[in-house]
């Protein structure tokens, strides 16, 4: 059946509310409106308005109560409303619900699921567009995943609520829409397993959400040009898979990231650190990346100008294969 | 420190005098008529309340004008005030022209008073640039889209006055939903301590998108929070524009006189959905909704100055004229209006030039420069590439 | 949604009935008389009075005994509790077995009625691991460093003890500086509306760090903040263990039976630096100091006990004993207590073992190593290399 | 004379003062008190409680009415008592601080020094020894400075409040009461340029912060290996001095990046990134990274076997060298 991003997610939580009557989805408008993005629609009805619930204003608020909740035996699954509003929770993330199990040597299991809608590219308002992921990446305790397809969608939603571990659910909402014929409850290897989303020889493009599609239609034009990428979807970014970078790169030689987040300390800047440690000898250019600007995210008209796009990678390709 | 610091001691401040009453100010009903109330005199002339009523009328029509740009595809979002016109404009109206407005994303009506370009605040919600106007020429700082956030920098612009000895007073405008953030909580208690002349101005509309108001608090109302930073708090029927004001107007002056600042919480409602992304008929009936409008503010100030011969058909009309052509100049400024250059993108990111910066430049030069050759015969600046939910 | 929403519409909550008292409940005085208040009941025994006396002595000792071991070096710092006594035991003392107690890091007091070994807490501050006992078993959870933030998880714990019907009750603890966080606001905030069994008890400790109480708010008191979230505030004398046990029991109780969260004022003092690593001469007076000590909440009980026969010498010297007994067992745990295995800070971080860590954990190995063959001869653990402020 | 660290940043900030009567110094316990570290010490006596004063406890209400206040035309120099404790101001400095300039096409200007005591090893409580710069430096529109002697604390210091943008100020707290023989007050190069510490040939160590007096002792240690190390201070992490890195690197063919943070998306991600770009065929080895795990900071009496140290530096170079 056809199944968008948004849709698959809703399964997820929907799937895993039923099997688990510990799971609890709350935050701000995710009751009665079922999100700003829909993507918990119909859980109030089906599941009452104990288990799905909005809750005041208050970003931290979320993320801290559903840390008490997690500590009395629940498993929440808060929700950010944006990846901009994820800031002012900011304390909370990562002064204890990443730190909390490390800090009580074990005893404290945090299966706090945060949801946060995260990426450009919708044409939103300033804060709407956040890619925040290296703020988590780098945070120490946490686990961050992100799908690319609404199969990832069904599948990285069900383990992360699954996990005794909290884990951050950053999900591309220009890809909400995105469609795939498949049937739910979907299956997928474990996050902690980066997977090949088309084989190539040439270049390894290493991507993750919302670039996974971009990165494939760059690939896609690249057939024209007669180089043949390796688009690698990361799944997971903290833990990253190194060895599955690595081992592409290790035949392609080559390897350019792709990612929404400015560029100084982004994701990039950790997959050429560890490519290089890793692969020295293999590499015949260096890693490079096509990647947001190190300005703030623009206002909407410009951010196709700001946004990786399949010229982007392409021109960073052509770079990498002129090595 | 007293002597004995865990004895019953007499307060300092007596509590009392910081709760809001009973029942919120209310001097207009909802025909029109006028009932007095000594502790809060209304200093408008006949002038002044024709005028109040005239940028109402004006923000309503400015205000439908965007949200038709918005459906046009005009705009890629925007918030409407409609019903809370009275809320903004009678209170910006309390200000002297050296006041500072700190508005959050909804304060179409406050800006009409502060006779900024409407224009240039929906090129925010257009996407053109992130803002557009000189907040030191309106003293009317930038629209403010993380909630509560802008308390503190009212709170410290306050503080910077005071310290100056510069009598001016700001005034910052939260929603009911934005009590529940922590920055409001802390800029109150800054403004408490510091005495810092700012008037939190929370137009309790009822709803923060489609959580309402029993579920953002369990106060006894908003105003009641006041107490805990030692401010005095009022409330005030938000809809009724003599009530909003004179309860604004005694905030403003007792700031301006050095005595603190306070909290006012204005009773109005959200008429339109919280933005035009909003579903609104997923959380509220058409039954409250006719309810609502039954309290509605324009009406109301027409009545009473109908009823005081203020306001005759003709000056009717040409309010309603000029409120066309305020719209039709907004539509002229904002239909089509094409993107800057995006090589901006790099000019204000710090004020000190930056290597890293001007070589990301290049490259986006390089980017664009390779964009227009391969669209040779175009003309112009094409739409912005990749944007969209291309999904 | 009324039919007016911006009429003067009857308030469903009384804010009266929210405020607190204008004189705190005080049941003892200083010499140690009682004086009854039909309100706040001291359903006590005995033998418990007794046993809450116990308490504190053993708390003011052991407390002593860690000044003393940062003194010699054997804790990096240390947070003493020494005046605060009453506000901790005979707080902690009106939960029940199955309550949750949200500590900050001051609550050694709260950690013996919890009976929490105190050389478990102490290894935080000498810096052995982050945490050396299990919240569970006590039903006491971690210190918490970040001012104010376990207000949020003591609230999430309650909200779910109340999802699940289970008649607990979480109590946390924090300061007058608390206060003034987004945190403790924003917990109140959800406790409020979501009647989350949860009791707010601001221990008033006159300082945060050197900043005195009225640098930290204008409020009339710090129990008028309830109001603004929908509580009743208390407030009571903290250095009058009947009083503040009376008053917590009441909020405890009525939160246990469906009645929503409180917040409770204890006016107590700090008799020691805010920590050992401050100077508190900088910002405080001997005679401050001096007028304090006379509001002493273990000689005010004592005398208490005394003028009730419930307190003989012998069982004053068996207390003092026991208290010695206790700092000797603490001061064993924690004297040149050895840090533990280095591999064991990759063992908690996640659940789910990651290959990352455990490469990085093979890293540590083999520079550990390497060490202990370059100290051949050396036996045990040395210190660890490199830690201290090596300028 | 003598001068510690600590000593230097206060007579800048005392200079600061008595030279332009807008800049105003507060926070939590910086007025009476001066300080937990004593570093505003003096200056409300000179100074008044109007310019130099305690604030309530709230570091996002200390961010923010620092924005308010340079709005107004002050220049503040707002502190966050330790590293951990500016999580709280995270919405602040991230949504506002760093992007209000950019926001107002340039019209707004923040000329704000935000004073972050950072690091560990001073055998503290979990919180107290927090290496923040990630967060910072990913951020677009934050500079962020970091002295690593005594004559840089006053001339970064003097620097940052001179500048009408937004400067994060970490201070290497471990390294408050290190000591040089200089003469107030002191003059140095431009944040934008690195400094040589030490020159060298085999290897150049990229560091700034606490690290550069550790990298200095890995030197030493170095010769008697017959080791040649080149040290290099960053002073400035956003912006970096590439070029100066590059150029290192270019005659040396080897990096070692050290600092205390988090491996993972820690500094060290981006020099490797940036230095394999741009020195790609100079390499002959990879960059390596001595640094903190990717483990929350340890308690105090395990920090000296988390910390990088001599012993890990050299490790690393003995690795780079054999390449
Ligand atoms: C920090 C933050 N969290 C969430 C949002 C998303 N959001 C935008 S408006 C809104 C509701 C605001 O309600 P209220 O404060 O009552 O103001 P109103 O929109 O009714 O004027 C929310 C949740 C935001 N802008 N900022
Ligand atoms: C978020 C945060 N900011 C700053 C600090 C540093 N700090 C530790 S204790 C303290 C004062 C706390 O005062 P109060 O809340 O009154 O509690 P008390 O220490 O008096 O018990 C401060 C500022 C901190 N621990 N956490
Ligand atoms: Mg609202
Ligand atoms: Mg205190």
């Amino acid at each position: 059946m056809t199944v968008t991003l948004a849709q698959a997610i809703n399964r997820a939580l929907t799937d895993a509310m039923a099997d688990d009557d510990r799971v609890l989805v709350f935050g701000e408008d995710v009751g009665k409106l079922g999100g700003v993005f829909r993507v918990t629609d119909g859980l109030q009805t089906r599941f009452g308005r104990e288990r799905c619930f909005d809750t005041p204003l208050a970003e931290s608020g979320i993320i801290g109560t559903a840390i008490g909740l997690a500590m009395y035996g629940y498993r929440p699954v808060p929700e950010m409303q944006f990846d901009g509003f994820s800031y002012p929770a900011f304390e909370q993330l990562v002064s204890h619900l990443a730190k909390l199990r490390n800090r009580s040597r074990g005893t404290l299991r945090l299966p706090v699921t945060v949801r946060i809608p995260y990426g450009g590219g919708i044409g939103a308002v300033e804060h709407h567009s956040e890619s925040p992921e290296t703020y988590w990446v780098h945070t120490a305790g946490l686990t961050v995943v992100t799908p690319g397809t609404p199969e990832d969608g069904y599948a990285l939603t069900r383990e992360a609520i699954a996990s005794d571990d909290p884990v951050i659910l950053l999900e591309p909402k220009r890809r909400y829409w995105m469609k795939a014929d498949i049937e739910l409850p979907a299956t997928a290897p474990p996050h902690t397993e980066a997977v090949v989303r088309r084989p190539g020889e040439d270049v390894t493009i290493v991507c993750y959400g919302p670039m996974v599609r971009t990165a494939l239609e760059a690939a896609e034009a690249a057939e024209q040009e007669g180089w043949s990428l390796e688009v690698l979807d990361l799944r997971s970014l903290s833990p990253m898979d190194t060895g599955s970078i690595v081992a592409s790169v290790q035949r392609t030689g080559r390897a350019v990231v792709v990612h929404e987040a400015s560029r100084t300390l982004g994701m990039g800047a950790e997959v050429a650190a560890r490519v290089q440690e890793a692969a020295f000898y293999h590499l015949e250019a260096p890693v490079l990346r096509a990647t947001g600007f190190d300005t703030p995210y623009p206002p909407a008209k410009l951010e196709g100008y700001w946004l990786p796009d399949v010229d982007r990678i392409l021109d960073l390709v052509e770079r990498s294969l002129a090595y | 420190m007293g002597e004995d610091v865990t004895a019953p001691a007499a307060d300092a401040r007596d509590p009392a005098s910081l709760l809001p009453p009973d029942e919120p100010v209310r001097l207009l009903s909802p025909d029109g008529t006028f009932h007095a109330d000594a502790a809060y005199p209304v200093a408008l002339s006949d002038a002044e309340l024709v005028a109040i009523h005239r940028a109402m009328v004006i923000t309503r029509r400015v205000d439908r004008e965007a949200i038709n740009l918005q459906r046009q595809g005009q705009l890629g979002v925007y918030a409407s005030c409609l019903g809370q016109e009275a809320a903004q404009v009678a209170s910006a109206w309390a200000l002297d022209a050296q006041d500072w407005v700190f508005p959050s994303y909804r304060e179409l009506g406050a800006a009409v008073v502060r006779e900024v370009d409407p224009a240039d605040l929906l090129h925010l919600f257009r996407g053109t640039w992130l803002s557009n106007h000189d907040p030191y020429e309106h003293r009317f700082a930038l629209l403010s889209i993380p909630i509560g956030t802008q308390a503190l920098h009212a709170t410290g612009f306050a503080m910077g006055a005071r310290l100056d000895a510069n009598p001016l007073v700001t005034i910052v405008y939260f929603g009911d939903g934005g009590t529940s953030e922590g920055d409001p909580h802390e800029a109150m208690t800054f403004a408490g301590v510091l005495r810092a002349p700012v008037v939190f101005f929370v137009q309790n509309n009822q709803y923060a998108i489609s959580v309402p108001l029993d579920q953002q608090t369990a106060a006894p109302t908003l105003a009641h929070k006041a107490v805990g930073y030692g401010l005095p708090g009022y409330r005030c029927d938000g809809n009724d524009p003599l009530a909003t004001f004179a309860v604004t107007r005694r905030a403003v002056e007792d700031a301006r006189a050095g005595h603190g600042p306070a909290l006012i919480e204005a009773l109005t409602y959200r008429m339109e959905a919280h933005t035009t992304s909003d579903d609104p008929t997923r959380y509220r009936t058409q039954e409250e909704l006719e309810a609502a409008a039954r309290t509605d503010p324009i009406a109301r100030m027409r009545n009473h100055l109908r009823q005081r011969d203020l306001l005759d058909d003709a000056t009717e009309a040409g309010f309603e004229q000029e409120a066309d052509e305020r719209a039709r100049a907004v539509r002229d400024a904002i239909y089509d209006a094409p993107h800057g250059d995006p090589l901006e993108l790099f000019d204000h990111v710090t004020l000190a030039d930056r290597a890293d910066l001007a070589a990301q430049r290049e490259e986006l030069r390089a980017e664009l420069a390779a964009r227009v050759a391969g669209q040779e015969g175009d003309d112009g600046p094409g739409p912005a590439p990749g944007a969209g939910g291309d999904a």
